[in-house]
Formats: structure tokens, C-alpha cells, sequence
């Protein structure tokens, strides 16, 4: 096995975990957070696997806007998932 | 000569340009919606005539498909973006009821879900039907929430929820077939389908089918139907009823006859059909809340039409595009009528509209609409059930006949009393007029039944190249 | 119980498709692809339909990024639908965040540091959003990248000043511009060649800025498109408040 | 001659980006070992500011080609961390994160109680 190999595989592993993370947290400003750290290594993969053209795009909106417009929904209704 | 792409071109170009009208005059965009969906209508019919000649392709960007992409327009595409154009336009004058802010915005929402429906049909290349798909969609989860009271909320969010799964599924299917054949373009999947692994060659079939399936109102996933329709703006649950579905019914057809030409296949196709058939009229028998009824009524034609692709025969699949046609009409016309009574009686209670339609600007279009959504024999919608039937009793499915023949009868009852209690005698007094923005579209709609039903020579000429289509043409 | 049915279901799901996607290959060499046909005059190609993109993409369209060769000249059809989706996602979040007569939540300034840093970094951040759209033909990047770095340039005056509030009407009438350029480009090329959305100016020479015929147009024109919409979401979203 | 300078420029690049890797081990021990969040605040970005700043200025030694990028690199760093940092610093004052308890000075207090 390669370094690439154990990075990307490493990567995804990460991924898997912030996206149940996101899934299973009750507090959903912890989950978006885990929902923007998953964007963000998601995009360190697409770079990775020579998409920067989509890496760019995928930093800039899943790790900044979407999060941002996610916590702006949250904080105009509530922070606890019931 | 008209070129398809003008049928996508222009509304975008209206849609893109109503906000700077916007900013002047309010009105004026509302007219300018009405004169893009005229002159969509108006274009639509001159490539009807043209694909009647021979079948329509336009290359957009110059490079030869499959390198780039074709809109692929035959008789039956032609004549489905006629149909949804005309309804929408009708629907378009009925819009000038709705008074609630913000007006441009909607307007917009609503010429892109025209534009959206109308792409589905005329494309040629399967990436650009996603495309398509998405854009109807997603105007019409705006639309679906326009109300912005908690029915419209709820139906919205079950809309996206399910709208959204619909879509990743398709989404698959493209990419297991592109992974496969490296090609987008669907004659081009045609011609080369068999060479897939036939493993991937059924769940990119069923992702795409299932995607489909949601805009279609198929039978597990149409839990959406009823609280979106019901929630939705009175234009907008008429435009649901005749744009997205038949858009993704044909989507269906597409998948089903133009890419993967299966045959061994097609009883699945007819259960799922008779399943929604049979769920849709049920429920819809029990519905008190008249829109809901039309919703699940509307699930239930949405069942017989999937069931006419499913039998597969050149009669049955003409039935089903008939009753497409007679289904987009009709579902229009009453559900804008709906919007009146519910508006005149001041509740959505079937109960509460005694004789609220006793006045004949509004009760003889609505008589005709629910007599065609009946399948009654002068009007357009008996000509699809029958053929649909004609094409089960050929092809020797004798029980799903019966069980289609037993759900019929229970719509008819339930038309049947729906129609009772609008035209019954009574509180004379609490009678409206309805004002032109509701008749106008009304008369439109049923004048066409009527004449599509009483003289259907040239719906059949166009519908006798279903064979063509059915072989996998376009 | 529902949740244990809901992960076994999943799990089904997964290794159905699972099973479908590992006939996916990865990695393998062009030249075993499938060749591609042409339905329209009949013929099969000697060459696959990746194969031919990257072999005479920069003839084809004079970008030197073949991924905005494909995005934006060969596909163009399929960006203008994704700009439209763009665009009624902005409109729908837009008609469903209206409220008449906004009422803004007594807000506490945010410090000076912030303040005086975002009003630096604004330019910075615009100019490089710019940057990313019009080099799209040239180097990675394009107008939705592009137009993401330019809304979050406008994300950071809105944290960074509470009262901050883009005009919605510029908003919209410069998205509505921006799509109009995109459609009208598209109609001036079915009106010269005959064909919606033809590449009619002249490619120039590769690598160099003013290449490619129209396609740095339509990228000005989706970055200032996904710029102010996107911009105009958060606008909305942040408009909400009591 | 010029192979020379090359040289030298890489010897002094290298010794930079020592510089900065060392304090960037010291603002990750830094961020282990202080007390409270306003501490370890302050070692995780002016420590870490220092560190990058000098691992940029060294790459662009090193390989003059790359020495205008890492220059903008380094501006933005100068111009963001620091803004990112108060701005997360007064959040979790404002949210009611105390300071430790060996704390002197609480300029931040003092200057609300004039407003």
C-alpha cells in the first residue's frame, strides 16, 4: 500500500465518522459542524483524486455557505433536535 | 421553421427578465407571464405539425451527439409539450387570482416549472433530462410552499424529502450506465443497451424507474401527492395535476420504450400501475376534503396511464397517451373549479358546497371535466380508458382488467357524488359569479375535451406512431 | 424497532448498489471503453466518448480546461439548466423568507478587529472570486467556484457587521442580467450558425486570456449569477428575526 | 555565482522553515497545556501565525518561483488569523466561558463597565 492509499483511506474513514456524527447529534449546531468538516474532507478527496475544479467548488459552498445558511436556519428555530 | 430549443430558450429569457420588469410594474409581469406561455403554446403546435413530418433533432453547442447534446422530438414528445403548454397557459390566466406576496417571484417560480416540464419532454440526452427533472422540481417545492401556512409547509417538506431521494436515484441509474457505455445521449444507450452487465443493467433500470416513479406518482412514493396538492395554491395544485406528472410519466415512457426496450419485464411495470390505481381510487373515495379527493383521484389516473406503458401493446400504450392528454385537461379544469368552490364556500369540506356551482359559467366546464376524468363516451377521457382496456383484453390480463374495470367504478361513484352535492338545489342565494380570470381558463379547458372527445381524428393521427415509439424511435 | 428496520434497510441498499458499482472501473485504460455512436448520421466512432474529449477538446472549443470545455461548451445546454436551478433555489428561499416590513433584532456590534479585518479582506476575497471565474477556461476553477468565493466574501460583511444588508432589488436585477447574457449569447448563436449556445467568437490562442470564443463570457456571466444568488440566499436567511 | 546564491538562499529557506516547525510544535504543546480557552487561544494563533508565516517565507526561498504565492499566502494569514481569533475570543466571553482562575488583568470587563 501506497501513502495515497492510506491517506485517502484514512480520509474516508474520517468521513464516515463526521457524517454519522452529523446524523446522530441531538445538538444540531454540533451537526452541522460535523456536516461542514465532512465537506471539507471531502474536498481534500476530490483533490486528491485530481478534481480541483470540483475541490474548489465543494470548499467553498459545502464547507462555507451550506454551513453558514444551516446555522442561520438553526438559530432562527431551535438548537435542540427533540 | 421552429427550432425545440426556442420552447426552453424563451422562458428562460422571460423568466431571467421578469425581475428587472418587476421593479416597474407588478402587473406587467403577470401579463408577461401569460404572453411567454401563449407564445410557448402557439410554438409548441407549429413543431407538432412539424414533428408530424418527420422526427425533430436539434443540436445545441454544434457538436454531433453524442458529444454534445440533442433535443429529440417526435410526434409523441411534440404533441405531450403541446398539451403541457396549452394547459399552462391557461393556468396562467387563472395565476392572476393569487394576490399574496411576493407576485414576481412566483411568476418566475412558475414559468421556470413550465419551461422545466416542458425540457423533460423534448430531451434527448439523459444527463439533461436529470437536469430537467431538477429544475421541475425544485420550482416546484417553491410553488408547493407558496402559502406559507403549516399545510403548505408540511406538503412542501414532504415534496423535497421524497423529490430529493427520487432524484439521487436517478442520479445513480446515469452514472451505472455511464460507467458502463460511456454515453449519455439515449439512442446512443439504446443502440448499445445490450452490451451492459445485465446485473447493472436492472438497477440502473430500477434507479431510474423509482427516480421517475416519484414525479409519475407511482405507488410508494406518492405519500407526497395529496398534502402537496392540497397545500399548494389552487393554480399550482392544477399545474401539478397536468405539468411535473405527465413530464415524468413520459420520462418513464422514455426510459421504458426508448433506452432500455425490456419486454420480459413489463408485468412489474403493469402491478406497480394497478397498485396505484387501486390505492389512489380507494383512498379517494374517502377523501371529505375536495382537493385531497383530486389529488388521490389524480394518483389514481396517473396509475391507469402507468399501467398502459406497462401492457406494452401498441393500443395500450396509445391509451395511455391519450389518456395523458384527457388527464392533463381535465385534472386542469377541475382542479381550477375546485379553487372557485373552495374560494365561493369558503372551506375545503365537499359537504359545505351545496349547489355552490349552480351557476353555468362555472357548472357546465366543471360537468365536462369530471364526466372526461370519468372516462364518459362523448368526452377525451373515454378514449384512453377504453384503449387502455382493448390492449389488457389483447394481450390476455383478464384479472387486472377486472380489478381496472372494479377501481373505475368507484371513482365514478365518487365523481358521481362529489357532482350531486355541487348542483344540488338549495342556498341560491350564496352563489358567486365567478370573474373572468376563473371562466376563461375554465371554457378553454373544456372546449378542448369536448373537442378532442367528439372529433379524436387528430389526436389518433398523431398517436398512430406510438409503433414507431414503442420500437425504440423518438 | 423503526430504527433497527431503517439501518437493515440502508445496509440493503448499500450492498445492492455496492454490487452494481464495483462493475465500475476505475482506473482503467481509455482505449478499452466502449466506442460511441452517433444516432443522427448512423455511424460508430473509432474512439470513445472520453477519448475524443480529451483529443480534440481544444480544437473543439480552444479552452485550454477540459473541464470547463466539457461544462460549459460541449454540455453548455446542461449549465444553463444548473444556473437556472441555482437561480430558483435562490427564488424559492426568497418567496418563502418574505416577510413584509422586516424587523431587525436589536443586534451588539461585533469588535473593531473584526470590523476593520473583513472591510480589508472584502477586496481581497472579491478580487480572487473574480480571479477563479475569469481564468475558468484556463486554469481550475470556473464561475460556480468562482461565484461561491464572491458570496462568501459577502458572508463575512454580514457577520461581520450586524446591520449590513445587500439591496435585494441589485441583487436580483444583477442576477437577472448575468442569465440574460447567458440566454442571449445562447440565441445570437442560433441566429449566426444555426445552432443554441455555438461558440461563434473566435477560439484566439490557447492558454491566453482572451481565448476560447464565448466561454469566459458565459463564466463572467454564471459567476456574477451564482455570486448574487447565492449572496441572496443568506441574505434572506439572515433577514428573518423578531 | 549564481548557483551560489541559490544555494545560500536554500540554506537560509531551510533554516526559516525549522524555525517555523518549531514553533508550531510549541503552539500544539501549548494548546495541551494551558489552562483555559483564552490561553490556549492565544498559543494556537500567535504562536501559529509566527510558525506559518516563517514555513512560507521559507518555502519561497527555497524555490524563488513560488515566492510571490506564498507572499499573498502570507498576507491573508497575517490579516485572518488574528480576526478569527477575537472574534472567537469575545464569542466565548459573550457566551460565559470563564477565565481562569491565576487570571490578572480582564481589560474586556473593565471597558463594559464604562460603556
Amino acid at each position: 500500500m501506497d501513502l495515497f492509499t492510506i491517506v485517502s483511506i484514512i480520509l474516508i474513514i474520517i468521513t464516515v465518522i463526521t457524517a454519522i456524527i452529523a446524523a446522530e447529534m441531538k445538538d444540531l449546531l454540533s451537526a452541522a459542524i460535523a456536516l461542514g468538516i465532512m465537506s471539507l474532507i471531502v474536498s481534500i478527496l476530490f483533490y486528491m483524486l485530481q478534481a480541483p475544479d470540483v475541490a474548489i467548488t465543494e470548499a467553498a459552498i459545502g464547507a462555507a455557505l451550506s454551513m453558514a445558511v444551516v446555522i442561520f436556519a438553526i438559530r432562527s428555530t431551535e438548537r435542540w433536535e427533540k | 421553421m421552429i427550432r425545440p430549443v426556442l420552447l426552453i430558450a424563451l422562458p428562460l429569457f422571460f423568466a431571467f427578465l421578469s425581475p428587472i420588469i418587476g421593479i416597474w410594474s407588478k402587473k406587467g409581469v403577470r401579463y408577461l407571464i401569460i404572453f411567454a406561455t401563449a407564445l410557448n403554446a402557439t410554438l409548441a403546435g407549429i413543431l407538432l405539425l412539424e414533428a408530424l413530418q418527420k422526427p425533430v433533432f436539434d443540436i445545441i453547442g454544434g457538436f454531433q451527439p453524442p458529444l454534445g447534446i440533442v433535443l429529440m422530438v417526435g410526434p409523441l414528445g411534440a404533441i405531450i409539450a403541446f398539451i403541457i403548454n396549452l394547459v399552462a397557459f391557461a393556468i396562467s390566466i387563472y395565476n392572476l387570482k393569487v394576490e399574496k406576496e411576493p407576485i414576481v417571484r412566483y411568476s418566475m417560480l412558475y414559468l421556470l416549472l413550465v419551461m422545466g416540464s416542458t425540457g423533460m419532454v423534448l430531451t434527448g440526452d439523459l444527463f439533461n433530462l436529470f437536469v430537467f427533472l431538477e429544475v421541475t422540481s425544485i420550482a416546484s417545492y417553491g410553488l408547493a410552499a407558496y402559502n406559507k401556512d403549516k399545510k403548505g409547509y408540511l406538503g412542501a417538506m414532504k415534496y423535497v424529502i421524497i423529490g430529493s431521494i427520487g432524484s439521487t436515484f436517478v442520479l445513480l441509474g446515469i452514472a451505472l450506465i455511464y460507467s458502463q457505455l460511456r454515453t449519455l445521449n439515449m439512442l446512443d444507450i439504446a443502440a448499445r443497451i445490450g452490451t451492459m452487465d445485465p446485473y447493472v443493467k436492472i438497477m440502473a433500470f430500477t434507479s431510474l424507474f423509482l427516480g421517475f416513479g416519484v414525479e409519475a406518482e407511482m405507488f410508494p412514493l406518492n405519500t407526497w401527492v395529496p398534502d402537496a396538492y392540497d397545500g399548494a395554491p389552487h393554480p399550482i395544485s392544477a399545474a401539478f395535476a397536468s405539468l411535473p406528472a405527465k413530464a415524468g410519466v413520459f420520462a418513464l415512457a422514455r426510459v421504458i420504450f426508448t433506452m432500455f426496450s425490456f419486454t420480459n419485464f413489463l408485468w412489474f411495470v403493469v402491478v406497480m400501475g394497478l397498485l396505484t390505481v387501486f390505492f389512489g381510487e380507494i383512498v379517494a373515495y374517502t377523501q371529505k376534503d375536495l382537493k385531497r379527493m383530486l389529488a388521490y383521484s389524480s394518483i389514481g389516473q396517473m396509475g391507469m396511464i402507468i399501467m398502459g406503458l406497462g401492457i406494452g401493446t401498441t393500443l395500450a400504450v396509445e391509451g395511455a397517451f391519450y389518456q395523458m392528454i384527457a388527464h392533463a385537461l381535465g385534472k386542469a379544469l377541475l382542479f381550477i373549479a375546485a379553487g372557485f368552490l373552495i374560494y365561493a364556500a369558503r372551506s375545503g369540506k365537499i359537504e359545505d358546497m351545496k349547489g355552490m356551482a349552480r351557476n353555468p359559467l362555472i357548472g357546465i366546464p366543471l360537468l365536462i371535466g369530471a364526466l372526461s376524468i370519468m372516462g364518459m363516451p362523448p368526452f377525451a377521457g373515454f378514449y384512453g380508458k377504453f384503449f387502455i382496456l382493448m390492449g389488457g383484453f389483447s394481450q390476455g390480463y383478464y384479472a387486472i382488467i377486472a380489478l381496472f374495470l372494479a377501481a373505475s367504478i368507484v371513482e365514478v361513484a365518487y365523481y358521481a357524488r362529489f357532482i350531486k352535492i355541487v348542483f344540488e338545489r338549495g342556498n341560491e342565494s350564496k352563489v358567486i359569479r365567478p370573474d373572468a380570470a376563473t371562466y376563461v381558463p375554465l371554457i378553454i379547458l373544456a372546449i378542448i375535451i369536448v373537442v378532442i372527445g367528439v372529433y379524436p381524428k387528430p389526436i389518433l393521427t398523431v398517436l398512430q406512431h406510438v409503433g414507431t415509439f414503442i420500437a425504440g424511435g423518438a | 424497532m423503526k430504527k433497527a428496520l431503517a439501518i437493515v434497510l440502508a445496509i440493503l441498499i448499500f450492498i445492492v448498489f455496492a454490487l452494481a458499482f464495483v462493475k465500475i472501473p476505475f482506473g482503467e485504460k481509455m482505449s478499452t471503453y466502449p466506442h460511441y455512436y452517433n444516432p443522427i448520421t448512423n455511424q460508430t466512432s473509432n474512439m470513445s466518448l472520453p477519448q475524443h474529449y480529451l483529443t480534440y477538446g481544444k480544437n473543439d472549443t480552444g479552452a485550454t480546461n477540459m473541464v470547463t470545455a466539457i461544462v460549459v461548451d460541449y454540455r453548455g445546454f446542461d449549465t444553463l439548466g444548473e444556473v437556472t436551478v441555482l437561480f430558483l433555489a435562490s427564488t424559492g428561499v426568497g418567496s418563502l423568507m418574505y416577510v413584509e416590513n422586516k424587523v431587525k433584532k436589536k443586534v451588539r456590534r461585533s469588535n473593531a478587529v473584526v470590523e476593520t479585518g473583513s472591510k480589508l479582506l472584502f477586496g481581497f476575497i472579491i478580487l480572487f472570486g473574480a480571479y477563479i471565474f475569469i481564468h475558468g477556461h484556463l486554469t481550475p476553477g470556473g464561475g460556480f467556484p468562482g461565484g461561491a468565493v464572491i458570496a462568501s466574501a459577502f458572508l463575512l460583511l454580514y457577520l461581520a457587521y450586524p446591520k449590513f444588508h445587500a439591496k435585494h432589488e441589485k441583487l436580483s436585477v444583477s442576477e437577472s442580467i448575468a442569465g440574460l447574457t447567458f440566454v442571449i449569447v445562447g440565441l445570437i448563436g442560433l441566429i449566426i450558425a444555426g445552432y443554441f449556445l455555438y461558440n461563434f467568437l473566435p477560439f484566439g490562442l490557447p492558454t491566453y486570456l482572451f481565448s476560447a470564443g464565448v466561454i469566459p463570457l458565459i463564466y463572467v456571466a454564471i459567476g456574477v449569477k451564482v455570486g448574487s444568488e447565492l449572496t441572496a440566499i443568506v441574505d434572506s436567511m439572515m433577514g428573518v428575526r423578531e | 555565482m549564481t548557483a551560489v546564491v541559490y544555494i545560500i538562499l536554500e540554506i537560509i529557506g531551510y533554516i526559516f522553515i525549522s524555525i517555523g516547525t518549531f514553533f508550531l510544535l510549541l503552539a500544539s504543546i501549548g494548546l495541551i497545556r494551558m489552562p483555559d480557552v483564552y490561553n490556549r487561544m492565544q498559543t494556537a494563533t500567535k504562536a501559529t501565525t509566527l510558525g506559518a508565516l516563517s514555513v512560507l517565507v521559507g518555502i519561497g526561498l527555497i524555490d524563488l518561483w513560488w515566492l510571490p504565492k506564498s507572499l499573498i499566502l502570507a498576507i491573508f494569514i497575517v490579516l485572518t488569523a488574528p480576526i478569527g481569533a477575537s472574534a472567537l475570543a469575545r464569542a466565548s466571553y459573550k457566551h460565559g466561558v470563564k477565565l481562569w482562575k491565576g487570571s490578572v488583568v480582564d481589560k474586556y470587563k473593565d471597558e463594559k463597565e464604562e460603556d
